[in-house]
C-alpha cells in the first residue's frame, strides 16, 4: 500500500528532453519509477535514457497504452496546456514541479482536473513518492526508504529535512506528497490526511507546514474530528517578520490569519503536538509508534 | 505587481467601468492646473499601500488658491513608508453611498471569489461577515447575471444602481480575468444620483503572468536590494541581523532563520536561492549577499533540483573571483553531495551534514 | 416508484410571473405537483396561485431550502443564465420548456450540467411527468393516469396522442419523458431506457421518435444488449421528403443517416417492433404486459 | 443561416485566417474589371450548396479576354435550384496539398466537435475514416495547443505548415463560438508553398443566435412562401399534394402526415405551428395555408402549450374575417378543449376527436 501512486504507476514524462527533464528521469529511473514514456513536441523519436519520446500525449497512448501518472518539467508559459493535455488524456495523477505558473492558469487547471476527477500535485512542487515503490518528482533518491510514517508537506527542501532526519533515526517513510508551494495548488492537507488514514501501512502523520493561509487550521478541525492516526507538525516561520514576502505567494501573512501561534494552538487543540524546529519531530513521534 | 491607484482607474476606464473625471500631477505646478481644469476637487496622494486617508495623504481642495501649498504638502509626505511622487487630481464625487466590490483568488476553493458589501468605505475590515457577500466563482462560467442577481439582492439594490453595478461587476470579473490579477478592489464604490463610480482602484496583477502584458508599465515596491534579487529570480527579503543566510526553498530558508534564532544568531535576511537555480545564478545570489557586509556567511543547501556541485561549484568560482574573507558556514546534503563537497574542499570549506550544527557554528561565529 | 421525479419532488418555476408561467404553474398544481417557490427578478414578493415569487433561486432557498427540481418559462435569449442559476444552485433536474436556445448556449448549458451531475430535460421538450405523482411541463393533465408504461418522446404533441391512445385502450404510464427537439438536448433515449429498466413499475417502454439523427439507431444498440423489459417504438416521418428542415433542427436527414427505413431496421433487429402509424402503438403492445 | 463563400471568407479575414485575394462581381462588367486587377485567376459562382464544381460554377480565367464571357455563363446558371447572382473574383492559389477543416457541434456528445484531413478536396466524403481526424471539443476550455498538437501528428504536418495549421485552427474555433457558428467548415484548406489558405468557405449562422449578431447581413434560402411562414415563427415546407396541413408541434406534424398518406391523401405542405402559438399566430398560419389554394385544409391540434381555445378563437376569426370556402376538417383535443369545441361549434365547424377519422375524412375529400 501507498497512497496516490505505487509500484504498478504507469508514468509519462512532460518536456523529458530539456535539462531537467533528462535530468530527473534518469533519477527517477534509478529509483525504480515505471516511466512508460516521454513528450516533447516535435521531438518524436528520440530516446531519453532509453524512454521513447512522443509528440503528444495521444501518441504515446497509442503505443504504450493507458498512462496513470504524468510528471511536467515545462517552462510556466506553457504549463497550462501541458497540464490540459494531461487531464484531457485521462491521466490520473499530475505532478506539476513547475514554478512560476500564473495564478489564473493555475485556477484553470484546477477547474478542469476536478471536472475529470484528476489529482493534481503541485504546482511548484518536489513531487510525491511512496518509499521503494515510485518516485514523480525531484526529491532526491537516497532518504526515501519504506516505513511507516506518512509526510505531506507544503515545502520541498524543508520536507527533505524532516525525511533524512527520519531515516537517520530509523524511521522510514510509507508515501511523501509535496503539496507546492503556490497560493493555488491541487491537494491542501486534508485530501492527504484523508488517504493516509485509509492507507494501512501509514502508522503515523507529519505535516510540514508553514505561516500564511489557513491550511494548518483547517487540516486541525479535519484531524480532531476523523483522524485516528497520531499526526505531529512542524511549522517553519516562527520567527518571519509579519507582512514580508518569503518567497512563495501562499507565505503572506494577511490580515492577522495564518500566524504561526495561530496555527500551533489549533493543532495542539486538535492534539497535534507541534515542532518548532524541524530536528525536533523525530523526538515527537518517538513514543508515538 | 500593485498599481497606482491612477493605473488602476486607467484600466478600469478601458473595460468601461465608470471613474471620476481626473488628471495626473508629478508636481506642484501641474496639480495647479488639474485642478485649475476640473474645478472643486480631490487630491490623492499615489501611494502603494492603504490607510492614506487616515494618514492625511487625501487632502479636499474648494478654493483654488488651496490648490498649490496643498500639492507642495502632499508630494513631501510618506505613507506606510513610501514616498509620495504623484497625485491624483480628481472631481469631487455627491456621495450617497459607499459600497465595496472585490475579485480575488480563493486559495481554499482555488477559485475566484467576488466580495461585495453595501456598507462600503474606510472601515470595512470591521463591517460584520452578515454584510459583507461572498460568492465563489467556477471559472467555467464566470460571473453570470443571475450571480449578480443574487449580489444585488443581498446588497439591497434595486433598479438602475443594480443595473449599474451589475455592468460593473461582469466589466470586473473580465478585467481581473483578462489582466490575469490577483485583486481587483473598489472601495469605495461610490452611488452618486442614479450614477455608480468608483472612487478608488486597488489592483494587483500576478507577477507570473506578467509574460502575457509586456505593454503593462512597471511598478516596484521593492528596495534597491530587494529587486536587485528579484532580477536574479530570488526571493529576499531585508532583516536586521548579521548572518547572511541562504537556502533553497522558501520553506527551508524560513527554517534556517528559525533555527539561528533559536541557536542566538540574527539573520540578516531571508533568501531563497529557489527549487531549481543553476551555477550562475547562485553566484549572483553570493555576490548579493556579499554586499551587505554580514558577519559571518551561512549557506544551507539541502539538494534536490539544486545539484550540490552546481552550488559548490558557484560558491568556488566567487571565492575566487572576487574573494570572501568573511566566514562562511556551508551545510550540504542531497542531490551530487559528493561531487559538492569535494569542490567545497578544493577551495578549503568543510561543509556540515545537519542545519543544527551549521545554524549553531553560524551564531557562535556571529557572536566573536 | 417512478423514473427522475415523484410526489416528494420540490419544484420551482423560473419566469413564474409571465403568461406560460403562470397558465402552467396553475395547471401543474391542478395535477398536483409539489411547487414551493418561483422566481421572476425583480418581481420578489409577488404570489401567482398562491405560489411566492423571488428574485432569485438563492433567496427562495433561503426560504423554502433545497430545490429538487426547476422549470424554466424563460425567453430564450435569457434561458442560458436561467439554466446556470438552476445547475448552480444544486437543482438536480431542470427541466427547459423554451423553444429557439441558441444551440451554443444549449452546449454550455449541458457541459456545466454534466460537471454538476444535473439532469436537463430539453429544451424544447414538454416535460416530464410521473403520473399521478409529479408533472414539469406542459403536457395536458387529463391524460396522463397511473400505469405499467414508460414513454419516452422526442416530440410532444405526439407523446400526447399516443399517451392518450394508450389511456383509451385502458394503459396508464409511470414517467413520460420529453427528450425535446433541439439537436443538443439533455438526455437521449438510452439515458432514459437505463432507468426505466431500474423502475419496478415500469412493464414496458414506448419510444416516440422521428427521422434525423442517431439517437434511435444508438438505442437499439443499447436495447438488445442491456433491456430486459419490452420496447416498442413509433416513428414519425415516413413520409417526409429528404433533405428538407422540418421544424425541429433536430429533423434534418444528412448524408443518408437518420433515415426512417434505417431506423426501422435496426430497431426490429434489436426486437423492438415499430409502427408506423401513431394509433398502432397500442396493438403493439397488446400481447407484451 | 448559411452564409455565402465570399461572406464566409470576409468573417475569416476578420478572425485573421488567410484568404486568398478576392474581389465580389455582380456583373460581368464588375467581373471584367475585378479580373483586371487580380490578374490569373478563378471565377466562382455564389450560391448556397456544394457541388458547385462538379456543376461547372467555376471557371478558370488564364486569358483576359475570356472573362467578360465566363462571368455572363456563370451568371445565367442555376446550380442545385439556386440562381447564381453573384461571382467571386479569386487569385489563383499554387496548390501543393488540399487539407480539410471543419467545426460543428456534435449531437451524441452535446460538444463541439473538430473534424480534420490530410485528404481534403472535392471528394471529402470518400476519404476513407482513419484519414479523418476528429476530436470532440470540451467547451470549458476549448481548442487548446495541445489538441492542435495533436491534430497536426495525425494529419503529418510538421514545421510551418503545422504552426500555421494551429493558427487557423485555434482562430477559426474562436470565431465558431463568437458568431455561434452550427458549422465552419474549409474545403480545401490548401497548403502553397510554406503558407496555409482558406481556398473554400462554408458557414452556417445558427439562426436561434441572430438577436446577438444584428450586424450581420441577412442571407435568405426560403421561398416567398416559407420565408413568410417563418417570419412569422412557423416551419413550413412546401410538398405537393392538395390537403393543406396544419398540426402543433414537428413530430406531430409529420405524423400527420403520415397518417394522410395511409389514407391516401396527398399533403400540400408540412406545417408546424409551434409549442405555445396565440390567437394571432395561429390566424396568420391559417391564411398562409389559404393563400396556397389547396383542395381541403386539415387542422391537427393535441394541445398541450397550444390552447385549444386560442386555436378555435384564431379559426373563428378568420372565416368571419375572409371566409373559407374549402371544406376544413378539424381535430382538437388537449388544453382548454372543451371551449375550443364551443368556439367551433359556433362558427358550425365540428371538431373530430382522433387523428385516424380526421385524416381518413380529410383524404376522402380530397379526392371529391
Amino acid at each position: 500500500m501507498a497512497i496516490f501512486i505505487n509500484e504498478t504507476t504507469k508514468v509519462l514524462v512532460q518536456g523529458i528532453t530539456g535539462n531537467q527533464g533528462s535530468f530527473h528521469t534518469k533519477q527517477m529511473l534509478s529509483y525504480g519509477t515505471n516511466i512508460v514514456a516521454g513528450v516533447s513536441p516535435g521531438k518524436a523519436g528520440r530516446e531519453v535514457e532509453g524512454i521513447t519520446v512522443f509528440d503528444t500525449i495521444e501518441a504515446a497512448k497509442e503505443k504504450v497504452g493507458a498512462i496513470d501518472a504524468s510528471i511536467l518539467f515545462v517552462p510556466a508559459p506553457f504549463a497550462k496546456d501541458g497540464a490540459f493535455e494531461s487531464i484531457s488524456a485521462g491521466v490520473k495523477v499530475v505532478v506539476l514541479i513547475t514554478e512560476g505558473i500564473p495564478l489564473q492558469d493555475a485556477v484553470s487547471i484546477m477547474s478542469y482536473a476536478r471536472s475529470k476527477g484528476t489529482t493534481v500535485v503541485g504546482p511548484n512542487t518536489f513531487g510525491i513518492i511512496s518509499s521503494g515503490k515510485c518516485k514523480i518528482g525531484i526529491m532526491p533518491n537516497q532518504i526515501y526508504v519504506p516505513g511507516p510514517v506518512g509526510v505531506v508537506a507544503r515545502s520541498g527542501t524543508l520536507s527533505y529535512e524532516i525525511v533524512a532526519n527520519l531515516k537517520e533515526a530509523g524511521y522510514g517513510t510509507t508515501t511523501v506528497v509535496g503539496m507546492g508551494g503556490d497560493r493555488v495548488v491541487g491537494l491542501n492537507f486534508i485530501d492527504v490526511l484523508k488517504e493516509f488514514e485509509k492507507d494501512e501501512e501509514t502508522k503515523l502523520v507529519v505535516m510540514v507546514g508553514e505561516i500564511g493561509g489557513a491550511a494548518e487550521e483547517e487540516a486541525a478541525e479535519f484531524i480532531k474530528e476523523k483522524m485516528t492516526k497520531p499526526v505531529v507538525a512542524y511549522l517553519a516561520g516562527k520567527s518571519a517578520p509579519p507582512g514580508k514576502r518569503m518567497g512563495h505567494a501562499g507565505a503572506i501573512i494577511e490580515r492577522g490569519k495564518g500566524t504561526f501561534e495561530g496555527k500551533v494552538k489549533a493543532l495542539e487543540a486538535a492534539g497535534v503536538p507541534v515542532a518548532a524546529l524541524p530536528f525536533e519531530i523525530v523526538s515527537l513521534i518517538k513514543d508515538k509508534i | 505587481m500593485k498599481l497606482y491607484e491612477f493605473m488602476g482607474k486607467e484600466m478600469f476606464a478601458k473595460f468601461g467601468i465608470p471613474v471620476p473625471k481626473g488628471i495626473v500631477a508629478r508636481t506642484p505646478a501641474e496639480a495647479v492646473a488639474a485642478v485649475k481644469e476640473i474645478g472643486s476637487c480631490v487630491m490623492k496622494s499615489q501611494v502603494l499601500t492603504g490607510k492614506r486617508g487616515k494618514a492625511g495623504g487625501i487632502s479636499f481642495i474648494d478654493d483654488f488658491n488651496q490648490a498649490a501649498a496643498e500639492a507642495e504638502k502632499l508630494l513631501q509626505m510618506e505613507i506606510g513608508g513610501y514616498k509620495v511622487e504623484t497625485l491624483l487630481v480628481e472631481e469631487k464625487l455627491q456621495i450617497d453611498q459607499e459600497l465595496y466590490l472585490s475579485i480575488t483568488v480563493d486559495r481554499a476553493s482555488k477559485s475566484p471569489v467576488l466580495l461585495a458589501s453595501s456598507q462600503g468605505g474606510m472601515d470595512i475590515e470591521e463591517v460584520p461577515e452578515e454584510f459583507i457577500v461572498k460568492k465563489i466563482i467556477d471559472v467555467f462560467i464566470g460571473v453570470q447575471p443571475f450571480i449578480a442577481r443574487d449580489v444585488c439582492r443581498r446588497m439591497g439594490l434595486t433598479g438602475s444602481v443594480a443595473k449599474s453595478f451589475t455592468d460593473i461587476l461582469l466589466k470586473l470579473y473580465k478585467m481581473f480575468c483578462e489582466m490575469d490579477a490577483e485583486l481587483v478592489e473598489i472601495n469605495p464604490l461610490v452611488i452618486s444620483g442614479d450614477k455608480v463610480i468608483a472612487a478608488d482602484a486597488k489592483v494587483t496583477i500576478d507577477d507570473d503572468s506578467l509574460f502575457r502584458h509586456k505593454d503593462l508599465p512597471g511598478v516596484e515596491e521593492r528596495t534597491a536590494l530587494e529587486k536587485k534579487a528579484y532580477d536574479l529570480g530570488l526571493a529576499y527579503v531585508q532583516l536586521d541581523g548579521d548572518i547572511a543566510v541562504m537556502a533553497n526553498g522558501a520553506g527551508m530558508a524560513m527554517a534556517t532563520l528559525d533555527t539561528l534564532n533559536y541557536y542566538g544568531g540574527k539573520p540578516a535576511n531571508f533568501l531563497d536561492a529557489g527549487g531549481g537555480a543553476g551555477v550562475e545564478q547562485t553566484a549572483r545570489a553570493l555576490e548579493l549577499l556579499l554586499e551587505t557586509n554580514p558577519k559571518v556567511i551561512m549557506i544551507n543547501i539541502f539538494g534536490g533540483i539544486t545539484r550540490c556541485d552546481d552550488v559548490a561549484s558557484a560558491f568556488a568560482n566567487v571565492k575566487k573571483s572576487k574573494g570572501i574573507t568573511v566566514p562562511v558556514v556551508f551545510r550540504l546534503v542531497g542531490t551530487n553531495e559528493e561531487a559538492g563537497r569535494k569542490i567545497l574542499e578544493e577551495v578549503g570549506v568543510h561543509a556540515y551534514r545537519t542545519m543544527q550544527e551549521t545554524a549553531k557554528k553560524a551564531a557562535e561565529l556571529s557572536e566573536q
